[in-house]
Order: C-alpha cells, then structure tokens, then sequence
C-alpha cells in the first residue's frame, strides 16, 4: 500500500472534523470534532514514521494521545460547568462580548 | 512473538495490507462523516468510538501495534466513557442544534472540499507511486517520489509490539516532553477541579448578585450605549453626549456672530 | 552684487568636545527646567501659588545660563559637543544624549529662554486667581524643557525627543481650561496634526539613517554633499512634511488657530515665538542636506509663499483678535520658509527672531487687552483703548509697525532681506506673492491696531478697562524695546547676525542663482518699505476714515473672497469631511464586518456570503463558530497562496 | 523487565546527559508551583508542608553549592528558608502565603535567569559553559538567546501579575489556592514554549500554557462574561492547536525529523517536495498566528481578553504574547530559514493588516479592555515586523518590543484593575473622565503607560518601535515600516483620547474612586517606573536582546 493513502485518508479526516467545527453549535460534538482532528494527525504521524523508519512519529502520537486525554479534561469541565450556569451547551448562546 | 505481533505482520503483508487498508479507512471515513452529522448525541460519540477503533486497525496496518493498544485503552476506552457520562450528566442526549441555514452548510463544506482538495493534490503523485510501497521493494523513488523505509528492520526481533522502540526514543531524545507532559496532566487535573467544582467551599464564590449588572437572560438585549461601536466623530471630541458631533460645527459655533454691535 | 559676494563666506566651523567651560555645562540647562517641572508639581500643593517663584527662578537661571553660553560661542565661534550618557546603543545605531552647541543654537537658545523667562514673569498677573495656577508653571518649564532638548539635541533623534515633549507639553497648556470643551478638541486637534507631520518626520528619520548610517546632526551635516539627489528630494520634502506640520503650513496649518484656546501667555511662547519656530530651526539647521535638492527647495518656498498669502487673506476677516494674530503667525511663518525655500537660511533665522519679538509682543499686549476687557476677544467690541491702556498701546504701536514692515522697526529688516533674497535668488513669482502677503500683513494688522485702540469705545459700561500690572506691562515694555531695535541685529545683509551664522549654514553660494531683474537692492527695499505703507493706508482709509466709532459699524471688505476667507475656505470641513467623515465610514465598515459579519454565522465560511450579508441576519448565532470559520479561511487562504508559489 | 532489556540493549542506547542547570529557573518555579498546591490542600496545617519541603530544598541547595553552582544553591536555600518564614508571618492565610511563594520563586527564576546569561556569555573558557550547554537533553531544548530573553519578559510579567491581581481577585471572591500554582506552571509551559527545540516539546509547552489559560479566564466562574470568555478560548485554542498540529505533522512527513534544526537542514535540501512543506508552513503560520493573534487569526482576542478577570487578561497579553512570539522566531528562524521565500512576504502581509486593522478597530470601542486588546493586536503586527527582517537585529529588536510592550500593558492593566475593584462590569472611557484631577496618580501611570504604547518618546515603547522600524529597514522593508508608522499613528488617536478624557474633562464626582491595595500599586509603580526606565536608559537590556540575537542559531 503506497503510503500516501494513509496521508490521503488522515487528510479527508481531518477536514471532516474541521468542517464539523464550523457547523455544529453543541460544544460537546464540537470537541468530537477537535478529537476527530486530533486523531487524523496521529495517524499522519504513525504513517509517517513508518515511511520514516524512525520513532519520531509514534513518540509523537503518544504525545499527541496525552495532550488529547488533558484537554477534553478541561474542555468538558468547562461544558459542565457552562451547562449548569446556564443551562444551554450551545456555543453560540453565550454572547455578552462582542463589538 | 505476541498474538498482536502475528497480527501486525500478517497485517502489513501486502495484499492483506490492501485489503485491510480499505476496510479500515471506509469505515474510518464514513464513522467521521457520521459523528458531524449525526443529530443524537449518544450516536454520535458511538460513531466516534467506531472511528477510534478503525484507526486502531489501521495503526496495525502501520506497523505499530503498540500505538493501536494505546488507541483502543485511552481513546476507546477513557475518552471516550468520559464524553458519554458527560453526555448522560447533562441529560442533552438530542442535539437539534445543527447549523440551521443551509449557507453555512454549503460554506462549510466548500471550504472543507477545498482543503481536501490541496491534500489530495499535495500528496497524489510523489507519495502514491509503487516506490511509496514500503518495506525493502524492488522499486527504486524516481524524481519526486519518495521512498518508504517502514519499520520491520528497526524493531527488535522479540520487539514484535514496538514498545521498547518507542520506549528508547520516549525516555532518551524526548525526555523533556515526557516531563512536561506530566505538568501538562497537573495542569489539566487542577484546571478540571477548578471548573467542575459545583460549589466553593472556601474562598467563597462571586456573588451571583455581584454580576447583576449583566443580563441573566442570554436573549435579552444588550445594555444601552454597548450595542453600536462608537462613531469616529466622537474620536476627536469628547465623550460628552450633547456635544456637537464634529469639529467643523464646533467651529461654527465658536465663531463670534456679533459683528453689528 | 554685494550681497551675493558675503554669501560666499561660509567657513566651515572647527568641533571641539566641550569638557569645561560654561559650555560644559549646557546639559543644565535642560535639566534645569525639568527639575522646574517635577519640582513644582511636588510642591503645588504644598507651596500654593508660591511655587509659581520655582518655575520663574529655573526660568531665569536657564536664561542666565543660556547667555552664557551663547556669550561663549559668540567669542569664540565653534561647534560645541557636551559628551552626556548613552541613550541607545544597537549595533550601527548610537543615539546619546550629547549637547550640540553653535552659532544657530546660541541664537534659539537666547529666544526660547529669553522669551520663555519673559512671558513665566507675564503669566504671574495673567494667570493670577486661576484655579490650577501652580500647574501652569509646571507646564510651562516643561515646555521649555521640550523646546530646550530640541533646540540642544545633538542627534536627529534626541531632536525628536524633543520635538514629541513640546507637542505633548502643547497638547497640555492648549487644554489648559479644559472645562470649555472645545478647547479640550482644539487641543487633541493640535496634537493629532502634529502626528500627522511626525509620521513624516519619523520616515524622514529612517531614510536618512538608512542612507547615511547615522543620525548623528554632525555626520548628517558632514556626509550630505555625497547625497544623491533622488535621495535628497525625497529625504527633504519628508523632513518638509515634519516641519509644515509643527509650523503650521499648508497642509497642516489648520491647528495653529484653533490652538489660540490656549491662555494668552501660551499663545505667545509656543505659537508665536518657539514651538512653531521649530519647523523653521529644523530645515536651517539641516541646510546642508537641503541644498542638494533645489527642486525640493522651490517647493518650499512656494509652500512658503502660498501660507504667507493664504493665511494673510483669512487674517483680513478675522474678528477675534487672536485669531488674527493666529492667522498672521501661520503667514509669517510662512515667510520665514519662504527665506528657506529660496536659500535665505540666515534672513529665515533672522526673521524667526525678530518674529519672536514683535509677535510675542502682539500676543502679549493681546493678553493684557483681554485681561482688560473680561476677557472679550471680539476685535468688534472693543476701541479707543489707547487712553485707557497707554503703556499696552504703545507697546502695540511698536509691534504693529514692526510687523508691518515700516522701517527702521525690526520686521521691516528680516521681512524685507527675505524678499530681496528671493528677487536675487530668481524666484520672482515668489518675491510678488511676498508683496502682497506683505501688503496685507500691514493692512490686517493696522485693521487690528484701529480697531481696538483708536476711535471711540465700542464696548458698554459692563467692562471698566484698565491698565495690566506690572508684571505683565514689564515683558510687554522689554519686548517693545526688542521690536524697535531688533532690527539693528542685521541691518544690512552682511551685518552682525548674518555673519555669526555664517559657518552653520548651508553653502548657498554655488547654487547657480541669478537675479530675477535688474531691480538694485535700494528699489527693492523701497518697494518693500512702500508695500508696508500702502497696507497701512488702505487700512487707515477703510477703519478710520470711515468712522468706525460711530455705534454701528460695517465691515467695509465684501465680496466673495472675503466670505470664503470669513470661512477661511472652508478648509477645516473639508478635511472634517476627507478624514472624518470617510474615515467614519470605513471604520464603521470594519466594524460592521467585525460583528456582523463574522458575528452572523451565516456569513462566517467565505467572501460569498459576505457580499449578501445583511439578508441573512436572521439567526444571531455562530459567534465562536464565524470566528473559527474566518479562520479557517484565512488558512485557506493561505494553504492556497504558498501551495501556488511552490508550484 | 525493562532494566533487564536496557542492559542487553546494544551500545546505540545513549541516555542523554541532563544539565539540570539548562532549564533550573523553570524547575525552581515548578517546584514552588507542587508546593503551593500541596500548601492549598493543607488548608491551615501550611508548617505541615513547609517545613518538609524547606527540608528538601535546603538539602538540594547545600548539594548544588557543594557542585559549584553557587547561584541555584543559594536561590535554593533562600527560597527553603522563605517558605516556613512565610508559613509564620502569615498563619492562617494561605492565600497571602501563595502570593508570596509565587513571587519569590518568580523572583528566584529571574535571578537564575541572569546567571545562566551570564553563564552562556563568559563561554570563553569558562566551567559554566559546560553546565549550560547550547542544546540541553539532546537537542529538545535550546538555550539561546530567544530563551533567555523570553525568560525575562515571562518571569517578570508573572511576577508583577501577582501583586497585581492579588487584591482583585479577593474583592471578587474568586482567589482560589489554585490560581498561583496555574499562573506559575503556565509560566513554566510559556517559557518551556521559548525554549523548545524540537516539535514535541513545542506542542506540549503550548497545550500546557493554553490549558492554564482556558482555566484561568473562566476563573470567575459566576461571571457570565468570563464564561463565555473561557469557552471560546477553549473551542477556537483547541482547532487553532490541531492545524498547528497538522502543520507539524506534515513537516515530519516532508523532512522526517521533529528538530527544528534538522528541519531547517533539511527543508534546505529539499527539491521537488516543497509542496507538503509548503502546506506544513502554512497550517504552522495558522496555529502560531493564532496564538499572537495576527489578523485574521485574532478574532478570539478582543472577546477573550475583555472577558477574562483583568489580571489574567494583563498575564495573557504580556506573557502569552512573549512566548508565541518566541516560538514564532525560532520556528520560522531556525526551522523554515531556507523557505524565507515563501513565508517572508506572507508574514508581511499579514503583519501589514495586523497593524491597521488592529489600529483602526481600537479607534471606536468603548471598552477599555477591548480597546487594549485590539491594541495589542496592532503590537503583535509592529513584533512580526522584527522577524520578516529576518536578521539578527530584527530578531534582537522583536524581543526588545516584547518585553516593552510587556511592561506598558501591565502598567495600563493594573490601572484597569485598580479602578475595576470599585465596581463591577467593564470599564469604559466614561469611567475615566476627569481621573486626571480626583486620582492623578493612576491616571497619570495610565497615561505614561499608554504613551508607551503608542510609541512616544522618551517611554519604553519608542525605543521598542525604533529598533523594530530600525531592524525592518534595514532589511529593506521600507513599506512595511511606513505602514508601521501609519498604524503607529492611527493608535496614537486613541492612547491619547484615553489621556484626553482623564485630563482634559471634568470628573464625574458620582463615580467611584479607583482603589489600589500595596501589591497593586507596587506593580503599577514597577511597571511605571520599567516603562520610564527602559525608555532612558535602555541600554543594558537593548545589550541583552543584542547577545541574545548572536546567541541564535
């Protein structure tokens, strides 16, 4: 298998993810998107490292899988958080700062 | 060598390789079109899962079983559960929420298009070629293609997992990220404890009639003097209401009219 | 020639680092004020009204100080370098606080302190009973600090430094009584028409650094005949946009007017004899760099000549008699960048002094007229003051004919030696344009002189006028000693002032001027002289033939320029409607895409649906989402530019 | 098992050296930060972990001074014994003891900051360049010039946040234990972001920061506005970190090594596979521009940055911007130098509507917040331009123009807080009238600090512009400078119609007075006093940012 179908298919994944980000206003399924995102790179980077031969690719990954895991930490401490203040998970509710 | 070892290298095999490859990425593509599109929750974060898993399997096509464990136990496994009890918490199991016009749609997935195209273009060609095929083939990269290395030479013979590969790299060259990645965690911990905390024990909280100021309702509308930008005449004045709003009348209005005592 | 044979004398002046001496000690007098500055600031409240002795006491001791060292240099002609600390230091660009002292510094120095000290005296009668008294001092020895390091600055940039803090410390005295709030707008208007020549002035800056790898004024000064003239073109009429702006040309006259909201005191120390003088210092001081483009020259001096005229015709129907002098400053000025536009460097300076006098004497008599008569301004209300105020009006007198030209009165000198310079130079176009503007500058100010001190009181029994203090009369007295005699400076061409500037400016000579016409210098003189006289008679015939005392009084000048002048054309609306208005309209369109346009998710993903925003405004949504959405297209954007310039 | 394998492991297993000393300013401050928190759990029993910790910290310093380095032992030791001392000069205050703790391990990190300059400056011969080497822990950190610059500007601004905020965030009852420990490790995560030598380290340092951040702004979390400040932080941080992380991604594809220097290397030798580098630098421009908000990647600043509490606003805007700005020059210096062509006239561009957009949508908020927050996108084109000079005054000048735009933006902030305390809501120009007569010391520190934002002599902020401008033109970017200077000017607009409506109107004697506690006014008066500083005297730091350009590289 050429290894540019593996860049091909984390690339349509990734603007999957990012045209998910554009249309959906629930923050929850927005930050599936971010994780669909984050995902697609991973597998551009272990694709990578196997064109490579070397470990920086998969090292990475791992990486990339820690910064993931901490982030929907906060971010959904945040919808919680954002939830029972105000009782919505819309991003677009919220809207005291603009101008 | 381990049953997943097996698995990986029966995996990488050429046709088996093809074959799997195309199983995986349907499934990963379609599991992805699904999570965006998808108007219940619950589903969605499924189709999710089902994507994480097809990524797993292609991660085994790649060589690297030991990131596809890794992708099954912390994706699959913690993120994942962490996203569904987050969803049955909030009780917002219905997302009617979808962009409603039909413009941004239509924007959205143009520009999405748009992207996938200059993907598609930026790798079709160098990195599609028979050269691209990794593994010691016979096929030498001519011109702009590029060759594939691939992995089975560098993994230790009873390495069939790639654990110890990628442990020597993770502990030697990028020690520094492990240990920043471990504040990263705290970070994250504190940050969580922060946020989802429902009450404060001590410090007491902001009072709630401290922010009375601003509107409770998120529709009401918005204070008065906030919702226009100021016009740019005023720039050069002053902030006064009453004042003539340009300098030209403030002129006028300077000039002594009382030439007929 | 005569007059063309002296020009040739320049000798090259020798530079010698001052370590003892008076001169060393040059840098006291800019700290001196500022210490004045902080000093009484401190103890404003503390001292009361006392602390205004500070301020006047660093006023005198820096024009002592200043005396000195101009004494000094006089004796022992020289350029001086005070080494001071190191301000930046980056690589090729050293900037250090170094005092420059020579012949054209000595000069300023004498009228910016000498001034300065006369009108700290005036303000303590002027400014007596208002409310943020000691502040004013404080102010005033800042100004003077500002002007100082300009004036001393042995650098472009510490000349910049200097030229910011006196655009700043205006800004303060302009707004002083920033109860009335336009003259809180008069002030931010100065200060942003300052801006405006700053930008300039900054590009001017790095041009020269870039061309000349310093901005050191002796390295400028030295390296400037190898400047190619391209180079020089543009670097001039940059350094021209800066200096148009703090001195009030056309384009950028429009502030100097409106600045006049400023107390009276103000008036005379920043908008008549230093600040605006500032332009005139810096286009002499870099002469040098001047010379090597004589098309940017003759774009000077036509700058110079048509504010010379077009403000003298709005002084004409002015009726605020500090508007006049306002208008009448912005046409002086005008001459004395004619005298730099035609290579009369030292006939400019000449001009900046003597300007210094008799305006500051205008202005101050102005001051204690106004003191007099609560403060009314209305050229209309006011009259027969000559026996009320004696000592005001003869002061008056003297600054009237002096800025009229009539000899032997110190304006007549400089004005006349600038527009004989210009016939002689070849510039006859702009000699005629003098003479009208000088026609008119004896006929606007004689309309002043008549209207508020001859005739009969036009003003009720509510005001009771009444002689100025003495602490007002004395500066108007001293100053009126220096308008009489100033001429005696250089009465003729090659006289005393001529020759003491004679090293620092540029070399004139091999320009290549020819005369303009066979006119000797005698009918040229006469001419100028009879232009003076002439204005005055007009004058004479349209407000005090005419009887202007009866109780009513008509303005005698009609016609349409004289209406358009009235306005003075008009010129503040059209910038209002160029800058402000448009402006506005822009802004407003930032916004407008700012918040709707990214606020409305509809119109978040691309230029399409930009076009047809305001349609689709239905759902108020989509705020994170239209941002995350302009951003992405902005990457779009961006994958598509680089992409395309790899390919 | 695993050390089993190691020792059978063949000779290519080379466990890098670690030279504590490269990276000791940051240790010291997380250090502190565990401490702190574990000082938080405590809750009234602080001697509990003071005293073991001043245990340990004592032991470590004696052990270091016994190793030769004087400086960290000694930082060490003093910060050991400080920390009981502070347990007993403030029992039953944890909250005071935080602040402390914070500032004197910020204050140590400053001290170990100067060391190690001086350290890496006397190479000539000297022991301590073999305790600092160039490239720490093989090749993941750098430790040159942008580091140690970045450093300074970093610890400081944490460092005068703290008093800054410490009264602020009581009076809103949102003085949480845990924000010191989150204010000092995104501290560390910005500075490891400075330092970062090879992608990974950069990605993680910017997520650890970022977090922090997110955290920190939805601080007051009864606050609607910081809510909603904090989630569209979070939603557009997080797409922002996944481009930049594609970007990356696609460079590892396109050179094979995550080394910034081997990338450079290698993108130079790079023939016909421009195209994936090219996209890999185009996504990497998105996720940094994102990050120090070049237009038209900004538009999370305005709504984030007026919504935060204004402490972590004034912490973000100084801070945050340092570090992107740090790692924007070591990535596009160090890893894409051979691509100059390409990302030279797109940094351009953008920095060019960077500066008028921000400029000009500064002119008409209301806002003071938003209106510093608009400006601050306007500096972050003046930066760019230090780094489109692509020389190593550009480079020295960029991070000169940090740290004093770093100190003027505090200054302008505390006073911002310092009149926010006496009311809710945001401060808007109205708020502000007549400040010059009822409280002319923060409105004349306000003033002095925005003049230095707009770049008028003597302050800070005009030697920042000149070296930038200077730097850009002698690169011949004349344009790009002339459109600095338009912008410069067109911000002068409203810096000065702040200090018109505090000077030149009359005071509404209805509103409140603002109010400054002795942190508040201590930093205020530091930041002033740096602003004033830096503009006079500007030398010894210009000669740091100097050095630290030869550093590079």
């Amino acid at each position: 298998m050429p290894i540019g179908y593996y860049f091909i298919l984390s690339g349509l994944m990734f603007t999957i993810g990012l045209t998910g980000v554009m249309l959906r206003r629930n923050a929850i399924v927005l930050f599936m998107c971010v994780e669909l995102m984050l995902n697609s790179v991973n597998l551009t980077l272990a694709a990578a490292a196997r064109m490579w031969g070397g470990p920086d690719g998969q090292v990475f990954v791992f990486f990339v899988i820690v910064v993931a895991a901490a982030e929907v930490v906060v971010g959904l401490a945040l919808i919680v958080n954002l939830f029972f203040r105000r009782g919505t998970i819309d991003v677009d509710v919220p809207q005291l700062l603009r101008f | 060598m381990s049953l997943l070892a097996q698995a990986a290298e029966v995996a990488a095999g050429d046709t088996a390789e093809v074959v799997l490859f195309w199983v995986f990425a349907v499934l990963a593509l379609g599991a992805a079109i699904a999570v965006i599109t998808m108007r219940n929750i619950v589903h969605g974060a499924l189709m999710l899962v089902l994507n994480f898993l097809a990524i797993a399997g292609l991660f085994l096509t790649l060589e690297s079983p030991f990131l596809s464990i890794i992708q099954v136990l912390v994706y699959a496994g913690a993120i994942m559960v962490l996203f569904l009890f987050v969803v049955m918490l909030l009780g917002v199991d219905n997302d009617d929420l979808l962009g409603a016009d039909n413009r941004v749609r239509v924007a959205a997935i143009a520009g999405g298009g748009l992207l996938a195209g200059a993907i598609v273009f930026t790798f079709v060609g160098p990195y599609t070629s028979e050269a691209s095929i990794c593994g010691p083939d016979a096929v030498a990269a001519t011109g702009d293609q590029v060759d594939c290395v691939g992995l089975s030479q560098v993994y230790d013979e009873d390495d069939g997992a790639g654990a110890a590969f990628l442990g020597r790299a993770m502990f030697t060259r990028y020690t520094y990220p492990f240990e920043l990645s471990a504040l990263l965690l705290t970070v994250a911990t504190i940050g969580a404890t922060i946020m989802a905390r429902r009450r404060d024990l001590a410090p007491e909280d902001e009072d709630e009639a401290d922010a009375g100021h601003l509107p409770d309702d998120p529709d009401a509308p918005m204070e008065a003097g906030r919702e226009l930008p100021i016009p740019i005449s005023e720039l050069i004045g002053d902030t006064d209401a009453t004042k003539p709003d340009s300098m030209a009348e403030e002129l006028s209005q300077r000039r002594p009219d009382d030439r007929e005592v | 020639m005569i007059l063309l044979a002296v020009e040739a004398s320049g000798v090259a002046n020798e530079v010698v680092s001052a370590t003892s001496g008076v001169i060393s000690l040059a840098w006291l007098i800019v700290v001196l004020p500022l210490l004045g500055f902080v000093a009484v600031l401190l103890a404003n409240r503390a001292l009361g009204d006392a602390v205004a002795n500070i301020a006047i006491a660093v006023a005198g001791l820096t024009f002592a100080l200043s005396a000195a060292v101009a004494i000094t240099v006089i004796v022992d002609p020289a350029t001086y370098i005070v080494p001071m600390p190191t301000w930046i230091d980056i690589g090729p660009l050293t900037v250090t606080f170094d005092i420059f002292v020579d012949q054209l510094t000595a000069v300023m120095l004498l009228v910016v302190t000498g001034v300065g000290f006369l009108i700290h005296i005036y303000s303590v009668g002027y400014m007596h009973g208002d409310s943020r008294y000691g502040r004013f001092f404080a102010y005033l020895n800042l100004f003077l600090a500002s002007m100082l390091i300009l004036v001393l600055g042995s650098n472009l940039l510490t000349l910049f430094l200097g030229w910011e803090l006196v655009g700043l410390s205006s800004y303060l005295l302009i707004g002083f009584w920033f109860e009335k709030p336009e003259y809180a707008s008069a002030a931010k208007k100065a200060f942003i028409t300052n801006r405006v020549g700053d930008v300039s002035f900054m590009i001017a800056m790095f041009l020269a650094f870039a061309t000349f790898g310093t901005l050191d004024l002796l390295g400028l000064i030295e390296n400037a005949p190898a400047l190619a003239s391209g180079t020089a073109f543009v670097l001039v009429l940059l350094l021209l946009g800066g200096a148009a702006a703090k001195s009030a040309q056309i384009p950028l006259y429009v502030w100097l007017p409106d600045a006049m909201a400023g107390p009276t005191p103000v008036s005379a120390l920043i908008h008549a004899a230093t600040m605006v003088t500032a332009g005139v210092y810096l286009t002499v001081r870099l002469s040098p760099i001047l010379v090597m483009s004589l098309d940017a020259m003759t774009i000077i001096a036509w700058i110079g000549a048509s504010t010379a005229l077009l403000a003298a015709i709005i002084a004409v129907r002015q009726d605020d008699i500090k508007k006049i002098l306002a208008y009448s400053t912005v046409s002086q000025l005008g001459f004395m960048f004619i005298g730099v536009g035609v290579g009369a460097f030292r006939e400019g300076i000449f001009h900046l002094v003597t300007h210094a006098f008799f305006k500051g004497l205008l202005f101050l008599a102005a001051g204690s007229v106004m003191h007099a008569m609560a403060n009314r301004t209305d050229a209309w209300g006011m009259g027969g003051l000559r026996k009320l105020m004696p000592i005001t009006f003869w002061t008056s007198f003297i600054g009237w004919l002096a800025i009229s030209g009539i000899p032997p009165f110190s304006g007549f000198f400089s004005k006349d030696q600038i527009l004989t310079e210009a016939y002689f130079h070849g510039f006859l176009g702009i000699w005629i344009v003098g003479l009208i503007a000088a026609v008119l500058t004896a006929f606007y100010m004689s309309r002043w002189f008549f209207l508020i001190f001859l005739g009969e009181p036009r003003f009720g029994d509510d005001v009771h006028p009444h002689e100025s203090p003495p602490t007002m009369t004395i500066p108007l007295i001293v100053l009126g000693f220096l308008a009489l005699v100033g001429g005696a400076l250089n009465p003729v061409h090659s006289g005393p002032l001529f020759n003491f500037l004679a090293p620092v400016v540029g070399p004139i000579d091999d320009l290549g001027f020819t005369p303009a016409g066979p006119l000797p210098e005698i009918a040229l003189i006469a001419i100028a002289a009879g232009a003076g006289v002439f204005g005055i008679a007009l004058a004479y015939l349209a407000y005090v033939r005419r009887d202007v005392s009866q109780g009513r009084m008509v303005e005698p000048i009609r016609g349409p320029i004289a209406e358009l002048a009235e306005r003075k054309f008009f010129v503040d609306e059209l910038y209002e409607t160029i800058f402000v208005r448009v402006g506005g309209r822009f802004a407003q369109a930032l916004v407008w895409f700012d918040t709707r346009v990214i606020d409305g998710a509809v119109n978040a993903a691309g230029a399409v649906s930009i076009a047809t925003g305001s349609a689709s405004r239905r759902t108020q949504s989509g705020l994170v989402r239209g941002y995350v959405g302009v951003m992405i297209l902005g990457a779009l954007v961006l994958v598509a530019f680089l992409l395309w310039q790899v390919r | 098992m695993i050390l089993a394998q190691t020792a059978d492991l063949p000779g290519d297993l080379v466990i890098p050296d670690v030279a504590w000393s490269s990276f000791a300013p940051e240790l010291l401050v997380t250090a502190m930060a565990l401490v702190l928190l574990l000082v938080a759990v405590a809750k009234g029993r602080e001697l509990l972990v003071t005293v073991p910790s001043a245990l340990i910290g004592l032991g470590v310093g004696t052990w270091l001074v016994t190793e030769g380095l004087v400086v960290p032992g000694g930082v060490t030791i003093a910060l050991g014994i400080a920390l009981p001392a502070l347990g007993f000069a403030f029992p039953r205050r944890s909250s005071m003891v935080q602040a402390w703790g914070a500032g004197l391990a910020l204050a140590g990190a400053l001290v170990l900051t100067g060391w190690q300059y001086v350290a890496v400056l006397n190479v000539g011969g000297d022991t301590l360049a073999t305790i600092l080497p160039q490239s720490a822990l093989a090749g993941a950190l750098a430790n040159d010039g942008i580091a140690f610059f970045t450093r300074i500007t970093v610890y400081l601004s944490t460092l005068l946040v703290i008093p800054l905020g410490y009264g602020y965030l009581q009076d809103r009852r949102i003085n949480r234990a845990e924000v010191e420990p989150l204010l000092l490790l995104s501290a560390v995560g910005m500075v490891a972001l400075a330092t970062a030598n090879d992608l990974i380290t950069l990605f993680i340092a910017l997520e650890v920061f970022s977090l922090a951040l997110y955290v920190l702004a939805g601080l007051a979390r009864r606050d609607p506005r910081s809510q909603e400040a904090s989630l569209k932080y979070f939603v557009m941080g997080s797409v922002a970190s996944a481009i930049l992380l594609y970007g990356m991604a696609l460079l590892y594809v396109a050179t094979g090594s995550l080394s910034l220097p081997v990338i450079g290397a290698e993108l130079g030798a790079l023939g016909a596979l421009r195209t994936v580098s090219a996209f890999g630098l185009a996504l990497v421009t998105v996720g940094i521009g994102f990050k120090v908000a070049l237009v038209p990647f900004h538009f999370w600043t305005p709504d984030v940055y007026q919504g935060s509490p204004s402490n972590i606003t004034a912490f973000m805007a100084a801070a945050t911007k340092a570090a992107g700005f740090a790692a924007l020059l070591r990535l596009y210096l160090v890893a894409f130098p051979n691509l100059q062509t390409l990302w030279v006239p797109v940094l351009s561009v953008l920095a060019a509507i960077t500066m008028l957009y921000g400029a000009y949508l500064a002119l008409v908020q209301r806002d003071l917040k938003r209106m510093l927050a608009y400006s601050s996108i306007t500096h972050a084109g003046y930066a760019t331009i230090g780094v489109v000079a692509v020389s190593n005054a550009g480079l020295s000048g960029t991070l000169w123009y940090l740290l004093t735009y770093a100190v003027g933006t505090l200054g302008a902030f505390g006073c911002i807080v310092a009149i926010e305390r006496t009311r809710r809501g945001e401060v808007t120009l109205v708020d502000l009238r007549g400040l010059g007569k009822t409280s002319p010391a923060t409105a004349g520190i306000l003033a002095l600090c925005l003049l230095s934002l707009a770049g008028l002599p003597p302050t800070a902020g005009f030697v920042g512009k000149l070296v930038v401008f200077q730097a850009g033109i002698e690169s011949g970017l004349t344009w790009l400078v002339v459109i600095g200077v338009l912008s410069s000017v067109i911000a002068a607009f409203f810096y000065l119609r702040i200090a018109g409506v505090m000077f030149l109107e009359d005071a509404d004697p209805t509103r409140p007075l603002p109010s400054a506690s002795t942190g508040l006014s201590t930093s205020i008066a530091i930041a002033a006093t740096l602003v004033v500083f830096l503009g006079v005297q500007p030398q010894l730091l210009l000669q740091l940012a100097d050095t630290a350009a030869a550093l590079v590289r």
